[in-house]
C-alpha cells in the first residue's frame, strides 16, 4: 500500500513538472521579456566570489531593469543557476540556461566551470560573456565565450614584474591541487619570473584542506622573498592567519580572486602584507560606489552574500560593466535572438564602464593592458591603491 | 486478478517499447531546439542514462553481492581519463596539454582509425578506447582487489573509499601532468553527437549486468550477499566471486566513467570525490537495493529531480510558488530531507528487490482502479490499527510507571531488593553481524 | 572393529580461542556408510568441532583425514606456542589449511544449527547453488549463454528438481526460502547439501525444535537419505531419541574433552555420560 | 640541532592537529565499538558545532558559547541516533550506514543552505590564538593547548570507562551486544551516553580545531572526520587509547609529509596508512580480535 502511494505520488510529481516546466519555459519567452542568463557558482569553492559577481550583475539590472531594442522596449529579467563550482554540475546548469531561451549569458567566476560550459553554448549557439575568468582557454576555442577581464598571462606577467621590480628574487608559489585557475595563473607567473631571473618554489595544496601550517613553514624554510598564492578566498583566509600565526615574513602576492572582502576582513589587526593585481580600483567611479554601498545597506540579502560588509569587491564592479555589456550587445543586435547577439559582438566598443572601456580582439578577450594594484591596509581593513602595473 | 503473456508478447512488446525510447531521443535531440525547455529532457535522459549504467554497477557490487564499496567515482575517473587521453585530436595537444608541451601521447585514436576506415573508423575509434577505459580499470580493481576484499563490509567500504581519494591525487599529481595534464582539464576530445548514443551503450551493458545476474554467478554472487558462511559451506570460493563480481562491476564503472567525460565535454579530477559515490550510493537506495529497474528509474528521477524540476527553489520561484527563504541551497536541503525519508521510511526504496516485469506491471496496472477504489477502506483499518497500536502502547506505558511506583513504594517500605531473573532455558545468541 | 573404510578421522584435535578450551584431544572416526552421532550439554563443542572439519575454523592441534588424505593439520605457533593448554603439543609439525569451499569439494557437506538458507532466494535457486561449483563454464561463457552454460544450467535445473522431489519439496520450489515451514527448511538445507554431490554429509542437531512426530520423520529421511546417496553422516543432536534410533556410534563431549564414545547401549549405561548430563552428586 | 630546529614547526602543527583529530576520533571508536556502524554524520557535527559557535559569540559572552556549542552538539548527536539509527537498529548493516551517509549529506547540504557557501570566519577565542615562540617556531597557543586538554580529557574518559557503571556498561555492550541487553543492561541508555560523550568531545574539539583554522564552510568537517576515523581504526576500533594514539600519528605524518614536500599527497598518505594498517594489522594497533559466531 506505502508502495502504491509512493508510486502515485512520484508520478503525479513527474506530470506536474513536466507541465510546470514546459508551460513556464513557453510562456515566458514571448511578451516584452529578455533574459539574461547568470552562470555563476553559489555554492561549492568559489561560491562567496560567484555570489559577489552576481551581486554586480543584479545591482545593473535593478539600476537599469529595460532595455530598448529595435523599437521595442524589452524588461530584462535575469535567469540566475548555480553551477555549484564543480566542473560535472556545470554542464547540466548551463544546459538549464540555454533550455530557457536566454539571449546571452554573463560568467562564471572560475575558469574551469566556463571552460566546462563552453561547449554547451557553443552547441546551442549562444553567446557568453566571461566576467571574471581568466584562463586563456577560455575563449580560445570558443567562437560563442567573449570576456571583459585580463588574461592570465597577462596577469602572471604583470605580478611576476611588480615582484622582481620590488626586489623579491625567490617566490614560493602555492596553488590549489585540481583547480585550473590557480594553477594556471602560478604557471604564467613562474614563466615570467624565471625570465626574469628569479627562483620559485612550487606546492600544490589538495581539495578540502584547512591545514596551511605547513604550507606557511616550507615558505619559511625554503627561504623565499614572497608567498605567492592566488587561490580561493576559502583557503586565502586560512593562509593569511597561518601566516600571522608563524609570522611569515614576506610579503603575499595574489592575483584578482583575493580582491575580495574576505581577505580585508581576515587581514585586519594582523601582521601580514599582501598585495593583489585587479580590475578595479575602488573610488574610480563614485557614483557607483555610493550606488551599491547604499543597495548594501537597504538589502538584507545582498549584504548577506557580500559577506556582511559593505566593502566591495573587484568581481561586484566587473559583474555590473558585464551586464551593462550585453545590453549594448542586444542593442547592436537589434533582437534578442541569441545568433543576432553574438553578431554583433565581436565589433562592439562599450565606454563608461566602471572598470575602464571594453573592446574585444578576435578571440574574444578584452583588451587591457593594464591591472591594478593595490595593498591591504591591515590597520583599516581596506585596499590602498598602489599603482596601475603593464606587462611591459 | 493476473496478467500473463507468454514470451513471444513479451518479447516483441519489449522491443518496441526499447525502439520507440530509442528513436524519441534520436530524434528529439535533433529536432527540440536547444531554447525549449524539452531540451531538458533531453540531457536529464543522457546524464541519466550514463548515471544508471554506474548505479547498476554498483547495485551488482552492494545489493547483489553483499559488498559495501564506496570506489565508484575513482573507477569512473580512471574511466573518464582513459577514454579523454586517448582521444584528442592531435592539433589540440597543445592547446589542452599548454602547461606540458602537448603532453606525451600526441595522437588520438579516433583520428588514426578514422583515417583508415572513415566514419566506421570514427565510432570504432570511440570504441577502443571506451572498452580500453573499462579494462584498464577492471585490471586496476583487481590488484586493489587483493588486498581489499578480505575485508569485512565496513572496512571494505572505508578502504575503498581510500583508494578512490588516493586514485583522485594520483590523476592531479603535476608529475603526471604529460598524460594527464595534472590539475587541469582535459577536453577537446571526442564525444559523441547524439543523445542516443549513452543511451544506447548504457542499455547494452545493463542488460549484459542482468544477464550476469541471471547466470549461475549471479546466483552466486547473491548467496554470497545472503550468507557468506553458508555459500562457502556450498563450496562456492568466496574470494574468487567477490573478485569476479568486484572487477566486472569496476569494467562497467569504468564504462560509465567514459561516457560521463563524452557528456561533459570536459574532464577534470576535482569532482569524483566521495561525495559523487554518495550520490551514486544512494541512487542505488532510491531504487532499491538488489534491483537493476529500481537503479534505473532511480538514476533517471535523480538526475530529473537535482538538475531539472527542484532547480526552481533555488530561484525563489516554484510551481507557482515564490518565498524568500527559497534561495541558493534550498534546493539540496529539500532534496536531503527527501533521501532521509525515503532511506527511513521506505528502506527498500522503489522497486524493493524486485525487477520490471510486463506481467507485474499490467497486473498492477489492471488492479489499479480496484486498488484505488478500496484505498479509503483500507487507509481506515490501517489507521484505525495504528490507534490501537497507540491506545496499547499508552497503556503498557500507565502500566510500567505503575508497576514502577509500586516497586518505589515496596522499596520504600524497605521490602527485599531481591528478584530473581527469569530462568531461560536457551539463550538465542544473535548473530552480531546481523546476518 | 569397524571394517569398513575410514571416510573421516580427526586425530588429537584441539580448538583453543584465547585461553578457552573450546574442543580437546578430540579423536573421532566415520565409517564408509556409518551414522554417527556427536552429543554432549550445550557449550561442550560439538558445533566448533564441525567448524574444524568443515575449514571455517582452524584447529590449533591436530589432524583431520578426509578419505584417507590429511587435508588439514595444526600445532601450536606464535603466542599460542607459550599459552596451549591442550594435549599433544609437538606431536603434529605440519601445517596444512584448508577453506571451507574446498572442504566442500573433497565431499563434506554439512548444514548450520540456525538454519542459514539463501533467505533473497528461492527453494530452487537455493538447491542450484549448490551446484555452482560443479560447473565448468567460465563467467564470460554464463553471462552470454553459451550452448556449454545452457546446457549446464538446464541439466542443474533438472537435478535440483529431481532432488526436491525427493526431499518433499518439489510443490514449494517456486517460493521463497524463508517462507517456509520450519520443518521444511531443515529439509531444503539437507537438500541444498546433497546437491553439492557429498561423501560425509555433518548434520548440526537436524531435529532442533522438532515435535516427537517430526523427527520421527526425520529419522526415517535420514537414514533413506544415506542410502539413497550411499552417504557417510556425522550428526550433532540433543534427542536422544533420534541419536540412540539411527546411530551406530556415538561420541560424548562435555566442556570440549572427550567423556565416551561407544555404541548407542553402551552410552546409555555410561557412568560418565549419565553424570555428564544429569550432575554428578557432589 | 638545525634538524630539530626545522623539522619543529611541522611537529607541533603535526601535535596540534592530531590532538584535534583525537577528540573526533574518540566518537567514532566509541559508537563502531557499540553499534558497529561507521558513523559518517560525526564529521559534521563537528563542522556544525563550529558553525553555530559563530552564530552564537555575536550575541553571547564566550564562556556561555562554549557551554551551549558543546550542549549543542550534543544534542544534535543524540537526536541523529534517535532519529536516523535508531529504528534501524535491526535492519542490516547496510541500511544504517546508508542513513549515516544521508545524514550526513543533509547536514552538509542544510549547512550549505544557512551559510549560502560561504567561508565562515571563526571567532577569535581570546588568548587561544595568541602567537608564542617555542624554539625556532612561531605558533598560535592553541597548538600547545591543544595536546594537554586532549591528554586530560582521555585520561578522565579512561577512568570513566574503567571505574564507573556506565563505563562497565559500555564495555559490556560493546563486547556483546545481544547478551548485555539480555542482562538487563540499558542498551539505549548506554547508546545515548556514547554520543552524549563522543558530541561533547568533537564540540570541544571543534573549538581547538577552528581556533587554529579558522576558516569554516559546510564541508569542513568531511576531511577532519574522515581523518579521525582513520585513525580510529589504526588505533584499533573500539579503543580510546588506540585512536588517541592513531590520531597523533596521522596528525604528525601528514606534517611531515607536507614538510618534506609531498604536499600532493599528504590526504592520499592517510588512506595509504589505512589501506597498510588493514593488510598487515587489521584489527589495528590495540584492537582485540573478532571472533565470527557460525
Amino acid at each position: 500500500m506505502k508502495k502504491f502511494i509512493a508510486l502515485t505520488l512520484s508520478l503525479l510529481l513527474v506530470l506536474t513538472f513536466c507541465a510546470g516546466c514546459g508551460g513556464g519555459g513557453g510562456s515566458s519567452s514571448g511578451g516584452d521579456v529578455i533574459k539574461i542568463g547568470v552562470f555563476e557558482p553559489a555554492s561549492g569553492d568559489n561560491g562567496a566570489g560567484g555570489k559577489q559577481e552576481t551581486l554586480g550583475i543584479q545591482y545593473a539590472n535593478k539600476m537599469q531593469p529595460t532595455v530598448t531594442i529595435g523599437d521595442k522596449e524589452y524588461n530584462v529579467e535575469l535567469a540566475i543557476v548555480d553551477n555549484e563550482s564543480d566542473n560535472s554540475k556545470a554542464v547540466t546548469a548551463a544546459q538549464n540556461l540555454v533550455s530557457q531561451n536566454v539571449s546571452i549569458v554573463l560568467g562564471s567566476y572560475g575558469s574551469g566551470v566556463s571552460i566546462a560550459a563552453a561547449d554547451v553554448f557553443a552547441d546551442a549557439n549562444v553567446p557568453a560573456i566571461g566576467v571574471t575568468c581568466t584562463n586563456p582557454q577560455v575563449t580560445a576555442d570558443c567562437e560563442q565565450y567573449f570576456r571583459i577581464c585580463f588574461l592570465d598571462p597577462f596577469q602572471g606577467t604583470v605580478l611576476a614584474n611588480y615582484a622582481y621590480e620590488n626586489g623579491m628574487r625567490k617566490a614560493y608559489c602555492l596553488s590549489k591541487l585540481g583547480d585550473d585557475y590557480s594553477v594556471g595563473l602560478v604557471n604564467y607567473f613562474v614563466e615570467a619570473f624565471k625570465n626574469l631571473g628569479g627562483e620559485v618554489v612550487e606546492e600544490q595544496f589538495p581539495d578540502k584542506n584547512s591545514d596551511f601550517t605547513s604550507y606557511v613553514a616550507n615558505a619559511k624554510k625554503a627561504g623565499c622573498d614572497v608567498f605567492f598564492s592566488p587561490v580561493s578566498t576559502e583557503a586565502a583566509a586560512l593562509i593569511i592567519d597561518q601566516a600571522e600565526a608563524q609570522s611569515l615574513g614576506m610579503p603575499i602576492l595574489a592575483g584578482d580572486t583575493w580582491d575580495s572582502n574576505v581577505i580585508t576582513s581576515a587581514a585586519k589587526g594582523k601582521n601580514v602584507e599582501i598585495v593583489v593585481t585587479t580590475f578595479y580600483q575602488e573610488g574610480g567611479n563614485p557614483d557607483f560606489d555610493e550606488g551599491i554601498k547604499a543597495w548594501f545597506e537597504e538589502d538584507a540579502d545582498a549584504m548577506t552574500n557580500n559577506g556582511g560588509n559593505t566593502d566591495l569587491a573587484a568581481v561586484t564592479a566587473m559583474g555590473y560593466d558585464a551586464y551593462f555589456v550585453a545590453l549594448e550587445a542586444l542593442k547592436a543586435a537589434g533582437s534578442t535572438d541569441p545568433a543576432d547577439v553574438l553578431g554583433a559582438l565581436p565589433s562592439l566598443e562599450v565606454s563608461g564602464l566602471v572598470c575602464g572601456d571594453v573592446s574585444f580582439n578576435e578571440t574574444g578577450d578584452a583588451n587591457k593592458t593594464e591591472a591594478f594594484v593595490k595593498k591591504c591596509n591591515t590597520e583599516t581593513g581596506a585596499w590602498e591603491f598602489l599603482k596601475k602595473q603593464s606587462a611591459e | 486478478m493476473e496478467v500473463r503473456l507468454n514470451k513471444k508478447t513479451k518479447s516483441v512488446l519489449s522491443a518496441v517499447c526499447i525502439a520507440l525510447f530509442l528513436i524519441f531521443v534520436y530524434f528529439g535531440d535533433i529536432m527540440i531546439s536547444p531554447g525549449s525547455s524539452w531540451k531538458m529532457l533531453i540531457t536529464v535522459i543522457e546524464k541519466g542514462s550514463i548515471y544508471a549504467l554506474v548505479a547498476a554497477s554498483m547495485n551488482l557490487l552492494n545489493g547483489f553481492t553483499g559488498l559495501f564499496s564506496l570506489g565508484q567515482a575513482g573507477f569512473m575517473l580512471i574511466g573518464a581519463y582513459t577514454y579523454a587521453i586517448f582521444t584528442i585530436p592531435a592539433d589540440s595537444h597543445d592547446k589542452v596539454y599548454q602547461y606540458f608541451d602537448g603532453g606525451l601521447i600526441k595522437w588520438s585514436i579516433v583520428e588514426i582509425l578514422e583515417g583508415k576506415m572513415g566514419v566506421l573508423g570514427h565510432y570504432l575509434g570511440m570504441f577502443i578506447p571506451m572498452i580500453g577505459a573499462g579494462l584498464l580499470v577492471a585490471v586496476i580493481a583487481f590488484l586493489i582487489g587483493i588486498p581489499v576484499l578480505r575485508l569485512k563490509s565496513d572496512y571494505l567500504a572505508i578502504a575503498t573509499l581510500g583508494f578512490a581519494e588516493i586514485l583522485r591525487a594520483f590523476f592531479q599529481w603535476n608529475t603526471l601532468g604529460p598524460v594527464t595534464n595534472g590539475s587541469n582539464v582535459l577536453r577537446k576530445y571526442t564525444t559523441y553527437n547524439n543523445a542516443v548514443f549513452p543511451v544506447l551503450v548504457s542499455g547494452i551493458c545493463i542488460a549484459i549486468i542482468v544477464l550476469l545476474i541471471n547466470s549461475t554467478y549471479g546466483r552466486a554472487f547473491r548467496s554470497i550477499r545472503d550468507d557468506e558462511i553458508a555459500a562457502e559451506a556450498m563450496g562456492i570460493n568466496l574470494f574468487r566471486h567477490k573478485q569476479t563480481s568486484f572487477i566486472i562491476s569496476s569494467f562497467f564503472a569504468g564504462i560509465s566513467g567514459a561516457l560521463l567525460a563524452m557528456f561533459q565535454t570536459t574532464i577534470n579530477a576535482t569532482p569524483f570525490n566521495t561525495v559523487m559515490t554518495y550520490e551514486i550510493l544512494l541512487i542505488v537506495v532510491i531504487g532499491g537495493i538488489g534491483s537493476i529497474t529500481g537503479s534505473i528509474i532511480g538514476a533517471f528521477l535523480f538526475t530529473a529531480a537535482s538538475e531539472w524540476w527542484l532547480r526552481g527553489l533555488d530561484a525563489g520561484r516554484w510551481l507557482g510558488i515564490s518565498a524568500s527563504f527559497m534561495r541558493p541551497g534550498f534546493r539540496k536541503v529539500v532534496f536531503a530531507v527527501l533521501i532521509m525519508l525515503i532511506v527511513l521510511f521506505y528502506s527498500r526504496g522503489i522497486m524493493g528487490d524486485r525487477e520490471f516485469s510486463w506481467d507485474g506491471f499490467l497486473t498492477w496496472c489492471r488492479n489499479l482502479p480496484a486498488n484505488i477504489k478500496a484505498w479509503p477502506e483500507k487507509h481506515k483499518a490501517k489507521s484505525a490499527a495504528r490507534k490501537e497500536a497507540r491506545a496499547a502502547k499508552a497503556a503498557a506505558k500507565a502500566k510500567a510507571k505503575q508497576a514502577k511506583a509500586d516497586s518505589e513504594a515496596r522499596k520504600a517500605s524497605g521490602e527485599a531488593l531481591f528478584t530473581p531473573l527469569p530462568v531461560a532455558d536457551h539463550v538465542v545468541v544473535f548473530d552480531k553481524e546481523g546476518k | 572393529m569397524d571394517e569398513r573404510k575410514t571416510v573421516l578421522k580427526l586425530s588429537d584435535i584441539t580448538m583453543q580461542f584465547g585461553g578457552v578450551v573450546a574442543v580437546d584431544n578430540l579423536n573421532l572416526e566415520v565409517h564408509k556408510n556409518e551414522i554417527v552421532g556427536l552429543i554432549g550439554p550445550n557449550g561442550a563443542g560439538k558445533t566448533t568441532a564441525f567448524n574444524c572439519i568443515t575449514g571455517v575454523y582452524e584447529p590449533t592441534n591436530g589432524s583431520i583425514e578426509i578419505n584417507g588424505n590429511v587435508v588439514i593439520e595444526n600445532h601450536p605457533q606464535g603466542k599460542m606456542k607459550d599459552t596451549y593448554k591442550g594435549r599433544n603439543q609437538g606431536k603434529y609439525t605440519n601445517t596444512l589449511t584448508m577453506l571451507p569451499d574446498k572442504v566442500t569439494k573433497l565431499g563434506v557437506a554439512r548444514t548450520f544449527q540456525n538454519i542459514r538458507l539463501f533467505k533473497g532466494m528461492t527453494v530452487l535457486e537455493n538447491v542450484m547453488v549448490a551446484m555452482h561449483m560443479n560447473q565448468s563454464e567460465s563467467v564470460f561463457g554464463a553471462t552470454f549463454r553459451s550452448r556449454k552454460a545452457r546446457t549446464e544450467e538446464h541439466s542443474m535445473r533438472e537435478e535440483a528438481l529431481k532432488l526436491l522431489k525427493k526431499v518433499d519439496l518439489y510443490e514449494n520450489r517456486d517460493d521463497l526460502s524463508t517462507s517456509l515451514p520450519y520443518g521444511k527448511q531443515r529439509h531444503l538445507e539437507i537438500a541444498r547439501a546433497l546437491a553439492t554431490h557429498p561423501s560425509i554429509l555433518l548434520l548440526d542437531e537436524p531435529a532442533a525444535g522438532m515435535n516427537p512426530q517430526e523427527s520421527d520423520d526425520l529419522m526415517n529421511f535420514i537414514g533413506r537419505i544415506r542410502d539413497e546417496f550411499d552417504l557417510s553422516i556425522l550428526m550433532i543432536e540433543h534427542h536422544m531419541q533420534v541419536i540412540m534410533g539411527i546411530c551406530e556410534h556415538i561420541y560424548v563431549l562435555n566442556y570440549g574433552g572427550q567423556i565416551a564414545d561407544g555404541t548407542p547401549e553402551e552410552i546409555q549405561s555410561n557412568p560418565a555420560v549419565i553424570e555428564a548430563y544429569l550432575g554428578g552428586d557432589e | 640541532m638545525g634538524l630539530i630546529q626545522t623539522w619543529l614547526p611541522y611537529i607541533l602543527a603535526g601535535i596540534a592537529v592530531g590532538g584535534q583529530y583525537a577528540l573526533i576520533a574518540i566518537g567514532y571508536t566509541m559508537v563502531y565499538g557499540i553499534l558497529r556502524l561507521i558513523n559518517f554524520a560525526h564529521g559534521d557535527v563537528f563542522m556544525w558545532s563550529g558553525l553555530i559557535m559563530v552564530y552564537l559569540i555575536t550575541v553571547l559572552p564566550l564562556w556561555l558559547s562554549i557551554i551551549l556549542v558543546i550542549i549543542f552538539a550534543v544534542v544534535l548527536g543524540t537526536t541523529i541516533e534517535k532519529v536516523a539509527y535508531r529504528p534501524l537498529r535491526s535492519a542490516p548493516r547496510m541500511s544504517i550506514m546508508i542513513s549515516a551517509i544521508g545524514v550526513s549529506y543533509l547536514l552538509q547540504n542544510f549547512a550549505l543552505y544557512i551559510t549560502g557557501g560561504l567561508t565562515k570566519t571563526y571567532p577569535a577565542i581570546g588568548w587561544l590564538q595568541k602567537t608564542v615562540r617555542i624554539g625556532s617556531a612561531t605558533t598560535k597557543m592553541v597548538t600547545i593547548i591543544t595536546p594537554v586538554l586532549t591528554i586530560v580529557l582521555v585520561v578522565l574518559l579512561v577512568m570513566l570507562i574503567k571505574h564507573t557503571k556506565i563505563g562497565m556498561a559500555m564495555r559490556a555492550v560493546s563486547r556483546d551486544f545481544e547478551t548485555s541487553s539480555l542482562m538487563g543492561i540499558d542498551i539505549n541508555r548506554v547508546i545515548t551516553v556514547t554520543f552524549v560523550i563522543g558530541c561533547a568531545l568533537a564540540a570541544i574539539g571543534s573549538i581547538l580545531y577552528f581556533s587554529n583554522y579558522t576558516g569554516i564552510n559546510p564541508m569542513s568537517g568531511a576531511m577532519p572526520g574522515l581523518k579521525a576515523f582513520v585513525a580510529a581504526v589504526f588505533g584499533g576500533i573500539g579503543s580510546v587509547p588506540g585512536a588517541v594514539v592513531g590520531a597523533f600519528v596521522i596528525g604528525i605524518c601528514e606534517n611531515l609529509i607536507k614538510g618534506a614536500g609531498w604536499t600532493t599527497f599528504s590526504d592520499a598518505f592517510t588512506f595509504v596508512l589505512l589501506i597498510v594498517i588493514l593488510m598487515v594489522k587489521p584489527t589495528g594497533l590495540f584492537g582485540e580480535k573478532d571472533i565470527d559466531k557460525v
